[in-house]
This record gives structure tokens, sequence and C-alpha cells, in this order.
């Protein structure tokens, strides 16, 4: 499981200010984390597994407001039936098979006496992971400071659960409780892409982004054949490290412009040149070609396509949704509407080394991730399944090109502004010189405002998640009747 | 070079005319004229455009909007004044908010006559804007 | 040709319970217009129903002109009463969309509202006899 | 089928020669009667000037002492309202449509 | 080597065709429209042309999103023609248009911009289904390798036939052509002036045409793919293509961009999704009629130190 | 959260005339549009101060140049009246048949701009194509393509003769077969159906009220046409007005089409009932009093008012044009419709911008 140890390091610069109760409370948390992922016992497991869900209620309740608090609670209501589904499955297994540990769930061959067990695991983490019929207590917790965000989502709580499906993944694989848990997944998947599409609230954004995220992990686990694991695992670490990257720049920018609304981040590379690009890798680590997200959707939508390519039409919808949403941000933060203002003193040095580590750890995941791949995720997925998985060699010769052509990208601007005469925008001929205003109705003088598309007219977020979650709710039923019986 | 002479592209506005020299300005465009043979296309942009195509005296408050879109196109780039009004101010010369002919606002190098200009006179003006066009060029080069 | 019309000369302060009669018989307002004469500006409110057109008509003094707007009633006079102001300099009040002066943007401010009143027999050089030899070229062409 | 009619037609013509003139290689299509540019006719001119004091737009110039008639063809609208005018029947209504000028000139007779 | 100089001719041969494609486009669309149209040879004029004029930005770095756009657009048809992976060229090209749609954010104009968040739109909505076409190619000839698929011996529109269906029409938003040309036309766009290419000018644009060209030419070799079994058919057809995309083109209005979504997205869900169904129906039960491919993919190669044996299929 | 606030105009490919709007959007949908006007106002009213009665039958006719004739005709109507001119009978069917034809080729034109304004280029051309032939008649009759210039004072200033006339039939025919062809799309075709029908929705009393005139309002499904007053010989042709009750783009796209239909059908009733006789008389004098004269444009509603003291100049010439009459009624459908409906909704009045800022 070494994996797992790289991938914390990465977690780990960010927690490097506020107060000691909190930062004893995220030590608490950090340690939980660590035990629940080296346990192998499945009551130590679980004892983490709780400790989590409590350190994580207490945190997003640091901020004391009724809104928090509510938000808090709902956490801890949710987290404890997933813990409650959890000790089920401790009770049953211990009673069908006289054991407790993981790896033995895991090996037993009879279907039977593990599956409902791994039904109510898998539920466990499915409400860990805010899959869809719980997935409001993860953005109830953007309430909270933005380290805790960051750290719930990208790096660990969340994790937890995905990372208990994908452990349970060779149980699942090709029985119905594993296409049901798939199902969850893609359907948590296309729906939190398409409702991240409809907030313009950054952190609201990442929060769906991850649900979504995870949804994909999750179904990965569901379909359970090695490459999807493997692919799975992959997921994790880049998501963990770019997701983290992504929060902690959008604390800052909240903490500068005491806003965090995507419209307001516009022209954000000119204001906070240094913030802006950091931004603009975590997102391209999220969704664009070379970087490691994008590799890992690929090895998703290759092992889907070989386990059952039905639910790629999950991924397929979903990533579709996924873009559109992350380059109309990509999209903000470049334009400029009004004069460039920028912003002194843009980060604080723990930022800074903060920053600047999971933005190179961004890169450098994406250009040694075969390396990764070989030691630390193989490994893991042959010890579990025999053999391992990788996308061709060729392949990411290619993908390294591409990457290659990313770092040459800001080369160009070596060459910046030269040779060329700078005008006005095209505004119908009625623009006035300097800026983006013109003469408008009554000879007013009219500012040109650009907000993005949130796609109203389409898609509606609480209809969206309404039937999400109705949806995934009759699945988990059925996936927890079908084990049974 | 030859390529100006057979791409040229155009951008139309109405100064303030009375639509006749607009509608075969845009006549111009459809098939009976079909401009597009000698490679003209409307593009509707000024930063895209060659030609700037003028029609109707200039008024109060189309002045600016003329200045501003033949500020935005890019060099090389030549006017044309279709029709009397855009020449010279034509029949509305004497109305109060009319201050004449385009060239009271921008340098025009082609004119085309007529009221309204028939679309032959206007692919005629386009012809003679080409030449126009290819000397700018050299001049740049 | 059957052009029906009707003229009537109303006071100005009947004018606003005048046009709310016109609307409540379901007529349409057809056009405001205004002409001016030497010391007055002329106003013709013209409404149709059923194609016979009734025409109101009062005078207001040309400088400090006032009327009530009647945008209230006909939503669609803010057009005619915009287009009064800043030809006209008619203070038009209430406006339901008021463009402030701003509605056409002239080279003469308020052209057809300057305190000289156009001549009744007007010089113009289309019609004035010219000494014979030289007929006249407004603006010597370049 | 009247759903496929645009189909239809656009199949039609792009099978059909199109009505296109090719007019700057090929001369346009005249139609008689059509009012193009003005023409004067020296010969009987008296130079009364009629025609300069009705123009509408003032593109024309009449010099009596000098005899000399001149236009102004980027001015003249082609509206006809002198040649209706003119005593002697020295002007007329051609039917050509003039050339563009890169510069403003006056047309001397 | 057979790859580098396929890649080579691509290179070359490739704005050439796609410029002559474009202009028999214009003259094809002309003759449609009763009219006689340009010279073949007008899309070169033009950017020739406009290879000449002065450049001018709005913001001094916009061009360079555009640079790599053009580059970005090559080296996808490079990957296509090379014979490479499927996914990884729909990635690069995705890459490419996100290069272009960020251009058009940075010039910060409206117009580019609602040309920018169209085209976003319009890219969500054929997304799917190019995906789904590379799934349901990959289905028929286990391998998502261009040149595995090409060299495959089943005529890949028979088995794919709501896919290949689905992928026209998804060619249709590619290509920026009515009814879907919502982000920028050819001409004068009627909301959006130029929509997405209305602050580029001169060289800039040059190149955005350029990479059109290449991006038709690298599309046509897609709908090639799936007549490749029959080489001659499939140039036919891809030719044929073109010309049904210029036949809807001009017989059709410019639909809203709800419509353009929903409507793809339905064309995805049915037949796209529905092909896969069937197709993965059919496998299911065991027929002898499927030749027994067994070229080990390049998709997922085992390396497990046991064992080289391939489990790309279900283990059940 | 901020909106998006775009300019729309003045120059903008699908407006051949300059109108601003100032767009304030979200997503696409128009939330607010503020109109800016003016950028054609010449101040020609003022103009007959400079010119005397006649030669201002030049500058009517150039008010606008897509519906020029029935301007010059309106004009010529009006001073007719205040003088009692008798007009001679043929003149009158003569202007008529030319006032007809101008709404054909306006009414072609417009279906070539709202083709356009639906993306559909090629029906653009289309409609162009057949409005060229229409253009041909009228050159061959009048001598002018778009400025006719064959209305008078007293009169017209051109004949028919019977050739003529039956060469104009003659091409009527073709012309007739060829808008069926093109309406038929306009009606029938599902895009744009897609694109007209309910967008822009001005139920009977909205449109009323709002002063709509013309297709516009007869696309709401008032019977109310100008041409019913009996002006030149519309006396001696019935003219039914052709309403359709949706109040959408679509009736009025369908209201014009069939207007098409009518125009030739008027033409051809005319041309059977022409009577022989003089063109024009003789006018002398000056005009002295007042009249407002309304006639029916392909727009709508025309109105004149004329005011005359007995001196060559006109002491007030105002005029009131259908668009002015209609801008009302796009404003108030332009609240609430999407960007892509904004082309559609600004032409769906036919707009005609430099008869309203004259």
């Amino acid at each position: 499981l070494g994996y797992m140890r790289e991938y914390h390091e990465s977690a780990h610069p960010e927690v490097a200010d506020r107060r000691p109760a909190f930062f004893a409370l995220l030590f608490i948390f950090m340690g939980a984390m660590f035990g629940l992922i080296f346990s192998n016992n499945l009551v130590w497991l679980f004892l983490f597994w709780e400790i989590t869900t409590v350190c994580s209620f207490l945190l997003i309740g640091y901020t004391r407001t009724q809104e928090a608090r509510q938000n808090a609670l709902k956490a801890l209501v949710m987290n404890l039936a997933g813990g409650f589904a959890f000790a089920l499955a401790i009770v049953w297994f211990h009673y069908k098979s006289g054991s407790i540990e993981l790896q033995t769930l895991i090996h037993t061959s009879d279907k039977a006496v593990v599956l409902l067990p791994a039904a109510l695991l898998c539920f466990a983490g499915i409400t860990k992971s805010a899959q869809l019929p719980f997935s409001s207590w993860l953005l109830g917790a953007m309430v909270a400071p933005t380290p805790v965000s960051a750290l719930l989502h990208s790096s660990t709580m969340v994790k937890a659960g995905v990372y208990l499906v994908l452990r349970l993944a060779p149980v699942v694989t090709g029985t119905t409780v594993g296409l049901l848990v798939g199902i969850v997944g893609g359907i948590t998947f296309v729906i939190a892409s398409l409702a991240a599409i409809t907030s313009s609230d950054a952190k609201r954004v990442l929060a769906w982004s991850t649900i979504g995220n995870l949804g994909l992990i999750v179904l990965c686990g569901g379909i359970g054949t090695a490459a999807a694991v493997w692919a799975g695992i992959l997921l994790i670490v880049f998501h963990a490290v770019a997701k983290c990257l992504l929060f902690l720049c959008v604390g800052a920018v909240e903490h500068k412009l005491h806003s965090r609304d995507i419209e307001d981040m516009s022209g954000l590379v000119m204001n906070m040149p240094r913030l802006g690009v950091m931004m603009l890798i975590g997102m391209a680590g999220m969704f664009l070609a070379p970087f490691g997200m994008l590799i890992s959707k690929w090895a998703v939508l290759k092992a889907v396509v070989d386990a059952s390519p039905l639910l790629s039409v999950f991924v397929v919808f979903g990533s579709s949704a996924t873009l559109f949403f992350w380059v109309k941000w990509m999209g903000k933060l470049l334009q400029v509407t009004s004069p460039p203002q920028r912003v002194h003193k843009e980060l604080v040095l723990g930022e800074t080394i903060a920053l600047y580590g999971l933005a190179l750890a961004t890169f450098l995941t994406c250009l040694f991730f075969p390396l990764i791949s070989s030691r630390f995720i193989v490994p893991f997925v042959v010890g579990v399944y025999g053999h391992g998985a990788s996308l061709g060699d060729g392949n990411l010769l290619i993908m390294t090109i591409m990457m290659g052509f990313i770092l040459l990208f800001p080369l160009a601007f070596l060459n910046y502004g030269r040779g060329v005469k700078v005008v006005d925008a095209y505004l119908g001929g009625a623009n006035l010189q300097g800026g983006l205003r013109f003469t408008g109705s009554a000879n007013q003088v009219q500012d040109v405002a650009l907000q993005n598309y949130y796609l109203h007219s389409v898609l509606d977020e609480g209809w969206l998640s309404r039937w999400g979650v109705l949806c995934c709710a009759v699945l988990l039923a059925t996936m927890i009747l079908q084990a049974c019986l | 070079m030859s390529s100006f002479s057979k791409s040229p592209w155009i951008i139309h506005y109405d100064a303030s005319s009375c639509n006749g020299c607009d509608i075969e300005t845009l006549a111009c465009l459809t098939p009976l004229f079909d401009v597009e043979r000698l490679g003209v296309v409307n593009t509707g942009n000024p930063k895209h455009a060659d030609i700037f195509l003028v029609t109707g005296a200039v008024n109060e408050q189309s002045n600016p909007v003329i200045r501003n879109i033949y500020e935005q196109m890019p060099e090389p780039k030549v006017v044309v004044a279709v029709g009397a009004c855009a020449s010279t101010g034509g029949i509305f010369k004497d109305c109060y908010n009319v201050s004449g002919g385009v060239d009271s606002v921008i340098p025009v190098d082609v004119y085309v006559p007529g009221c309204a200009a028939r679309p032959e006179a206007i692919i005629d003006g386009v012809v003679q804007a080409l030449a126009a066009l290819e000397k700018k060029q050299k001049a740049r080069s | 040709m059957n052009q029906e019309q009707t003229l009537e000369i109303i006071p100005l302060e009947t004018l606003l319970d005048r046009v709310r009669g016109m609307r409540a018989k379901g007529y349409r307002l057809v056009q405001i217009g205004a002409t001016r004469l030497p010391e007055q500006v002329e106003m013709t409110y013209s409404f149709d129903l059923k194609n016979s057109l009734a025409n109101l008509r009062f005078h207001v003094p040309a400088a400090e002109a006032r009327i009530p707007s009647i945008s209230s009633i006909y939503a669609c006079s803010f057009l005619y009463e915009n287009e009064l102001h800043d030809l006209f300099n008619i203070q038009v009040e209430g406006m339901s969309v008021d463009f402030k002066g701003n509605f056409y943007k002239t080279a003469v401010k308020y052209p057809f509202g300057s305190t000289k009143a156009p001549a009744a027999q007007p010089a113009t050089a289309a019609s004035t006899p010219l000494p014979a030899g030289t007929a006249p070229v407004a603006g010597t062409p370049t | 089928m009247a759903y496929f009619e645009m189909c239809r037609l656009a199949l039609k013509w792009a099978l059909t020669k199109p009505p296109t003139s090719r007019y700057p290689f090929q001369p346009r299509k005249v139609i008689p009667g059509s009012r193009g540019q003005l023409v004067f006719t020296k010969d009987n001119c008296v130079y009364c000037t009629v025609c300069a004091k009705k123009c509408p737009t003032g593109a024309l110039l009449v010099n009596r002492a000098e005899k000399k008639w001149a236009i102004d063809r980027l001015r003249c609208i082609s509206c006809g309202y002198c040649v209706d005018l003119c005593p002697k029947d020295s002007l007329a209504l051609s039917t050509s449509h003039g050339n563009a000028a890169t510069s403003r000139t006056q047309e001397f007779h | 080597m057979s790859i580098w100089l396929r890649i080579i001719v691509y290179l070359v041969a490739g704005p050439i065709v796609g410029g002559l494609l474009a202009g028999w486009d214009r003259r094809i669309s002309a003759r449609m429209q009763s009219r006689l149209g340009p010279p073949v040879f007008q899309p070169f004029y033009d950017v020739l042309k406009l290879w000449q004029k002065e450049n001018i930005v709005v913001r001094r770095s916009q061009n360079y999103y555009i640079l790599f756009f053009l580059l970005l657009v090559i080296f996808t048809g490079a990957l296509f023609f090379a014979g490479l992976d499927l996914l990884l060229v729909i990635f690069a090209l995705t890459l490419a248009a996100i290069f272009f749609v960020l251009g058009a954010f940075k010039a910060s104009s409206p117009y580019s911009f609602i040309g920018a968040q169209r085209e976003l739109i319009q890219m969500m909505a054929y997304e799917p289904m190019i995906l789904l076409t590379a799934i349901g190619m990959y289905m028929t000839t286990k391998s998502f390798n261009i040149q595995d698929i090409a060299s495959h011996p089943t005529l890949l529109v028979l088995v794919l036939p709501g896919i290949f269906l689905g992928f026209l029409y998804t060619l249709e938003i590619k290509f920026r052509k009515s009814p879907f040309d919502l982000s920028c036309s050819h001409h004068a766009h009627q909301e959006l002036v130029q929509g997405i290419t209305t602050e580029f000018s001169g060289r800039t644009l040059a190149m955005i045409e350029i990479a059109h060209w290449y991006e038709t030419v690298f599309l046509l070799g897609w709908v090639y793919l799936f007549f490749a079994s029959v080489p001659a058919l499939g140039v036919a057809v891809s030719l044929m293509a073109f010309l049904l995309i210029i036949l809807v083109d001009n017989v059709f209005a410019r639909l809203k961009w709800q419509t353009a979504l929903r409507s793809a997205w339905a064309v995805a869900a049915v037949f796209g999704f529905g092909n896969i169904l069937v197709l993965s129906l059919l496998r299911t039960t065991p027929s002898t009629s499927q030749p027994a491919v067994n070229v080990a993919p390049l998709a997922i190669n085992a390396v497990a130190p046991a064992t080289s044996a391939v489990e790309p299929v279900q283990k059940n | 959260m901020a909106r998006t606030v775009i300019p729309f105009g003045p120059q903008h490919p699908v407006l051949p005339e300059p109108i601003h709007l100032d767009l304030v959007v979200e997503d696409e949908r128009v939330l607010e549009a503020r109109p800016s006007i003016g950028f054609i106002h010449r101040g020609l009213e003022k103009l007959v101060e400079k010119k005397d009665y006649i030669e201002f039958t030049y500058i009517a006719e150039r008010i606008c140049g897509i519906c020029s004739f029935i301007h010059g005709q309106t004009y010529c109507q009006a001073i007719e009246a205040i003088m009692n001119i008798a007009v001679p009978p043929r003149a009158l069917y003569l202007r008529t048949v030319w006032g007809e034809l101008s709404r054909i080729h306006s009414h072609l034109l417009w279906l070539g701009l709202m083709a356009d304004a639906v993306g559909f280029e090629s029906l653009f051309m289309h409609s162009w194509r057949v409005r060229e032939q229409v253009l041909d008649i009228i050159e061959a009759t009048t001598g002018g393509r778009v400025i006719f210039g064959s209305c008078k004072i007293g009169g017209v200033r051109r004949d028919i003769d019977a050739a003529g006339i039956s060469d104009m039939l003659r091409k009527l025919e073709t012309i007739e077969q060829e808008i069926r062809r093109i309406t038929k799309v306009f009606i029938n075709d599902s895009s744009i159906k897609s694109r007209l029908c309910g967008v822009g929705v001005l139920s009977r009393e909205e449109a009323y009220d709002l002063g709509c005139v013309g297709p516009t309002l007869r696309g709401s499904g008032v019977a109310q046409d100008m041409r019913q007053l009996g002006y030149a010989a519309f006396a001696d042709l019935q003219v039914e007005p052709i309403t359709r009750t949706e109040g959408d783009s679509y009736s009025r796209c369908a209201v014009r089409c069939d207007e098409l239909l009518q125009s030739i059908d008027l033409i051809r009733k005319a041309m059977s009932k022409i009577p022989a006789g003089e063109i024009e008389i003789k006018v002398t004098g000056n005009p002295s009093g007042e009249v407002t004269m309304r006639t029916e444009q392909p727009r709508g509603e025309v109105v004149y008012c004329v005011k005359a003291n007995g001196t060559r100049n006109l002491q007030r010439f105002r005029v009131r044009t259908p668009t002015f009459a209609n801008l009302p009624a796009v404003l108030k459908v332009l609240q609430g419709c999407e960007l892509a409906d904004v082309p559609v909704l600004v032409l769906t009045i036919d707009p005609c911008i430099s008869c309203t800022e004259r």
C-alpha cells in the first residue's frame, strides 16, 4: 500500500496556518486517516472511520454559525448512517465467517457470505464519499474553513469512502451489487458534473466536481476489474493533488477578494498572476489532456469499456459536462474586462510553499506517472488480482509530447505583444476609446459585463439533485435487498 | 500581391442613408450579382474587413461609429462611399443633422455615384477599391 | 377616397381626460404631431377607430412649453413624446420611458424649437429667383 | 412533401445554371427605360439655368455668361427632374450607371 | 517508416485537401443558393491575404492560444493518420478546441465571449457521441488503435450503423455548419457578428482557417474509418458525407443552443448508446460469426510479472 | 450575480440599418433591452422649408429606399388632397400597380432578411433572387430599381403600354410560381418553425394597445389595412386584410407570405380593369390647407400630416411611419427573449429605420 504514502505527502504541506485547536483536530483527523489506511482489522477500521466522522463534524462546525452547525449535524447524521451500515457489516461478517479481517473478506471466495457485508460496506463507503443520495453533506461542509474543505475533499475523508469501495472491488466485481454500486457512481458522476455547471460559487463547483470524481472512482470500484481498480487509484492520487491545489487557491482568492464567486475572479491572471496561474494549473490538472486526471479518466474509460461498455455512457456524458464548467472557469480567469488592478502580497509564505508544491506535484505526478504507476499502484493491483494494468507505452510517449506542448506554451509569451497593434474590442461600432465601454442607450456610457453561462434554462441544480437522489436511493435499496437475498 | 485583389472582405455600414443603397449593397451579395465570385465576403466585422462600404450621408450620431469602425480595421484598408449621399451628402446635404459626405469623417478612396447606386456601380466601386488596396499594401511593405 | 377625419380644438387642461375618453372608446393612438407656428406650437393627437381618424388639437407657447405625458394611458406614446422633447423643446412631464433629451442626437439642439420662428416666406435657394448668370451650387465640389 | 421543399429547391438549383451575371467581365443587362446617368447635349442648350436652379441636390452648375454647363456626377440622383424641365431637350437620362471615381471632380461641358 | 510517411503526407496534403474541400464547399453552397460562387482556390487566396494583413489584437496574449490551437489540431491529425490510439486523438482534439475557446475568452470581447460559451456548449454536445464512436469501434475491433481499426476486416458501418449516423450528426456540429453554426459561421453570423473569431484577425484568423482545413481532413478520415475495409467505398462515403453536410447546411435554419445540446445528447443516447447496447447484447450471446480477434490491443497491456495474458473482457 | 451587458449594433451584420440595443443578458436570456435610435435621423422634415413642394416629391421618395414609391405616392396624394386635384384614373391604377409591386419586393426582401436572421442563408439568397425578378419589372416600367421616381403631383411620370402590361403579367406568372415555392418553405419548414413559432407573441389586445400597424397588427388577428380606405384604385379593387391569430413571429411571417400572393392578385385585377386615358394633369399654384393622409405601406399604415400656407414651401411636413408605431411592440417582446431571438424579433416588425428616424 505504498502509494498511499505518496498521496499523503502531497496533502501535508497545506496545514501550515490557523489555530491550535484547529490544528489539533486536523492532526487527529490525519492520524485517523493513517490508521484507516493501514489497518486491516475491520473493527479498527471502523474505529478510525468513526473518528474521522466525529472530526469532520467538529471541523465543519468550527465557525459555530447556525449554518455551520446545521451542516455539521447533517454530515454527522449521514456519516453515522454509513457507520451503522459498517457496524452491521462487521457483525454480519463475523457471525458468518468468524473473522474480522479485511483481507479475509476480500479473499473469501464464497460470494454468498461476503456479499451482504460487502454491500453494507459499500454503502458505508458511499455515504462517506458523499455519493448521490448523501451528497448534500459535502456541499454543506463548504461552510468550513478552506483547509478543512481541502482536507475533506481532496485528501482524506471522502477518499476514505472510495478507498473502502476500491478495497472491496474484488469482492463485488461481476455481481449485481457491483453493478449497482457502479451505476450509483456513474449517475453521481453525471449529475454532479451537470450540477457543477449551474453553480457560480467556486467552492460549490469544487464540491460537486469532487463528488463527481468520487462517483467515477466508485464506478471503478463497482466494476472491480484490475484495470478499473488501477484506474480508480490513479484517480484518487491525481484528484487529491489537483483538488488540493484548487481548494487552497480558492481559499487564498477568497481571502483577498472576499468572495468566492467565480464571476468575481475575472482577470485573476492579471490581478493576481501567481495565484491565477496556480489555479489554472490546478484546473488543467483536473481535466486537460496530458495531465493526471485525464490519464486516469482515460484509464477509467478503457477499464469500463472492457468490463461493461454500457456503463461507459456515464463516463462519456459526465466528462463532457466536466469539460464545460472547467473551461468556462479557466476562461473567466483569463478574461480581462476591466483594467487590471494588481493585488499586492498575493500570498503569504506558507501558502506560497503549499501552492507551488502542489502545482509542481501536479506536473510531476503527471511526468512521473509511469513511475508512480509501476512503483506503487501496480504492485497493489497485482497483489489483489494477480496482474496489473497500464496504458500502452507509445501512448505515454505521446502524452509526454502533449505535456511538452503545454510546457512550451509559456515560451510563446517571450514574444509577448510584439508586432501587434492593440485596438478596442468590437462593440458594434459604439465603443469608446480605451476599456470595454460603449455608448449605450440614451447616450449613457455603459460598461461591458460578461457573465458565464450556467445553462439554467436546461439544467436546474435542485431538480438534478432531487432526481439523482431518488434514483440512487432506489438503486442502493435494491443493492442491499439483492445482497440480502 | 495578387491575393489582395482576389479576396476583398467587406463591411457595410449605413451612416444615415435612405436604405436604397443598403439594399443594393446587399443585393450585390445575392444570386443575380453574387460578388462572392470575386472573392468578396460580407464579414460584418471590421477586424476581418478590407473594404469599408459606407452608404448614406454622415449624421451627428453615426459620425463616431464610422470612425470607430474605420479604426478597428486592420491595414491595408480602403473606404468606398456608396451612392450620392455618402459621396457628397446628396439630397440630404441641407438637413440640419447631416454633416456631409463620408469624406468629412474618414478618408474615402472610391466614390460610387447613383441614387440609389446600382449593384453594378457598387461592383465597379469594389473593383476600383481593389486597386487602391493593392497600392496601399505595396506602400506598407 | 375615404379619408374621414375630424378635428377638434381642445384646451390643454382637458387633454388627459379626453385621451382617457378616447382610450375607453377603443381608439388607437395614431400619432402625436407638432407644428411650429411663429409664437406657438400646434399639437395634434390623432386617434383611429375602424379607419376613421379623430384629431385633438391644442396650442402651447413655443417657449417653455410644457405638456403632460399620456404614456400612462397609451404606453406607446413615449416615443412621440421623447421626439417632441428633442425636436421641439417641449417638456413632457411624466413619460414612462424618458430618454432625457437623448432620443435623437442632433447637430442643432431642438431644431424645430429655436426661438427664431420659421419665416412665413422662407427664402431658400431653390425657390428664390437668382440673378441671371450663375445658378447656385451649394457647397462647391472639391 | 412540403418538409423537403428546401432540399428540392437547393438540389434543383445546384444542378441548374445560376442566373448570376458576370458583370465586370461581361456587360450589364440593360433594361430599356432605366434611369441612369444624365447626358448633356451641348448643341441646343441655351444655358437658361432652369436645370441648375431646380436640381434637388445642386449637382448642376450653369454659367450663362461663359456658356458653361457642369455636373457633379456624384451628386446627381438621376431623378430626371431637369430632363422634365429642360425647355430645349438638351438633357436626357441614359441607361448607363456611371463610373466609380477615386476623387470628387466636376465634369464640364 | 510508413507511419512517418503517412504523417508527412498528412502534414503536406492536409491543408491542400482541406482548403480545396473548403473551396468546393463554398462553390457547391453557392450553387445551391443559385449563385455562381467563388473560385475553388478562394480559401487559399483568403488565407494568403490574411497572412499579409496587419496584426491587430485586443489582448496581447490572445494569439498564442490560437497558435497552439493550430499546432494541436495538426498534432491530433498526425496522431490519427499515424494510426495511434483513438481516445488519445479525441483528447488531443479536445485540448486543441479548449485552446481555441480560451483564446476567445482571453480576447474579452462580448461577441467572442458568447461565441466561446457557445463553442463550449457545442463541445459538450458532441463530446459524448465522439467518445461513444470510439467505444463502438473498440467493441467491434477490440482495439482503440486506429491502425488496428483500419485493418479490421469487418465493414464497421454494418456493425455500427447507429453510431455512424450519430457521428454524422456530430460532424455537423464539428464543422460548425447550419443548423449548428452557433459559435461562428463562415459568413457574418446573424447573432454574434463573427462569434468566437470576432477578435482574431490577419495572421491569426488565417491560422484558424488552416486549423479548420486540417480538422476537416481529419474528421473525414474518421468517416473513412467506418468503411476502412473497403477503401474505395470509404473515400467515396467520406466525400458523400461532406456533400451531405453541405446540403444540410443549406436547408436548415440555425437552431438554438438548447435544441443543439438536447438533440445532440439525445442522438448520442439513442443512436450511440443504442448501438452499443445492441452490440453488447449480441456479444453476450455466443456467436460464431464474430471473428475472434486475438490481436493484443495496445490498450490494456498486461504487465503483471506472472503472466502476460490479456484480460480485456469481463470475467463472467 | 453580475449580468452580461453587451451592445447589439449599431453596426451589426444582421441589421442593414443601424439601431442599437443595450442587452442585459443572463445565460442567453435577455432580461432587458434598452434601445437607442437616431443613427439615421437626418431631419428631412425640416427640409420642406428649403425645398419647394414639387421638388419635395423626390425627397419624400427618399425617406426610405424600400417603401420609396408609397412614400412618394402618399406625399402626392396629400398635396393633391390639399389642392383638390383630380388625378386621372389611369394614373391611380398605375400607382396602385407600382405600390403593390413595391410591396412584393419589400416583402420578399423581408422574407430574405428574416431567413438570414434565423441563419438560413440559402433561403435568403433564393428570396432575393426572386426579388430581383420583381425589380426587373419595376425597372422596366419605372426606370428605377429601388427609387422608382415615377410618381408626381397630379399623376405619374410614365405610362405602361399594352406590351409592357402583358410582359409584366407574363413575368408575374413565373414570379408567382417562385414565390409559392419559397413561401412553402417559410410556412412548412420545421427548422424555421422552431425559430419563429411562439417567439415574440403579441396578443390581439397587446398589439392594438401598443399601436401596432400593418402585418404586425394583422399577425395578431386585427383586420386593419389602410388599403380599405380606398385610396388610389383600391376603391375598385376589394382588399380583404389577411390576418392570423397566433400573434407570434411565425404568424407575421405567414401574413407577409400570403400578402405576396394577394398583391400579385391585386396587380392582375388592376391590370384587367385599367382604364385608358391621361396619366397626369398639370398642376398650377401653391397648396394651402392641411391634411392627414394615410396609406398602407408594406410595413403598415403611414401617416402624412401636411400643412401648407399658400407658399411654394410647405409649412409643416410630418411623417409617422409604420416602424415608429411598431417599435414599442419590439421593445415589449424583447423582454425575456433568447439572445438568438433578438435578430428575429428586431426584424419581425420589418423595421425600416430610415423611415422611422427621417
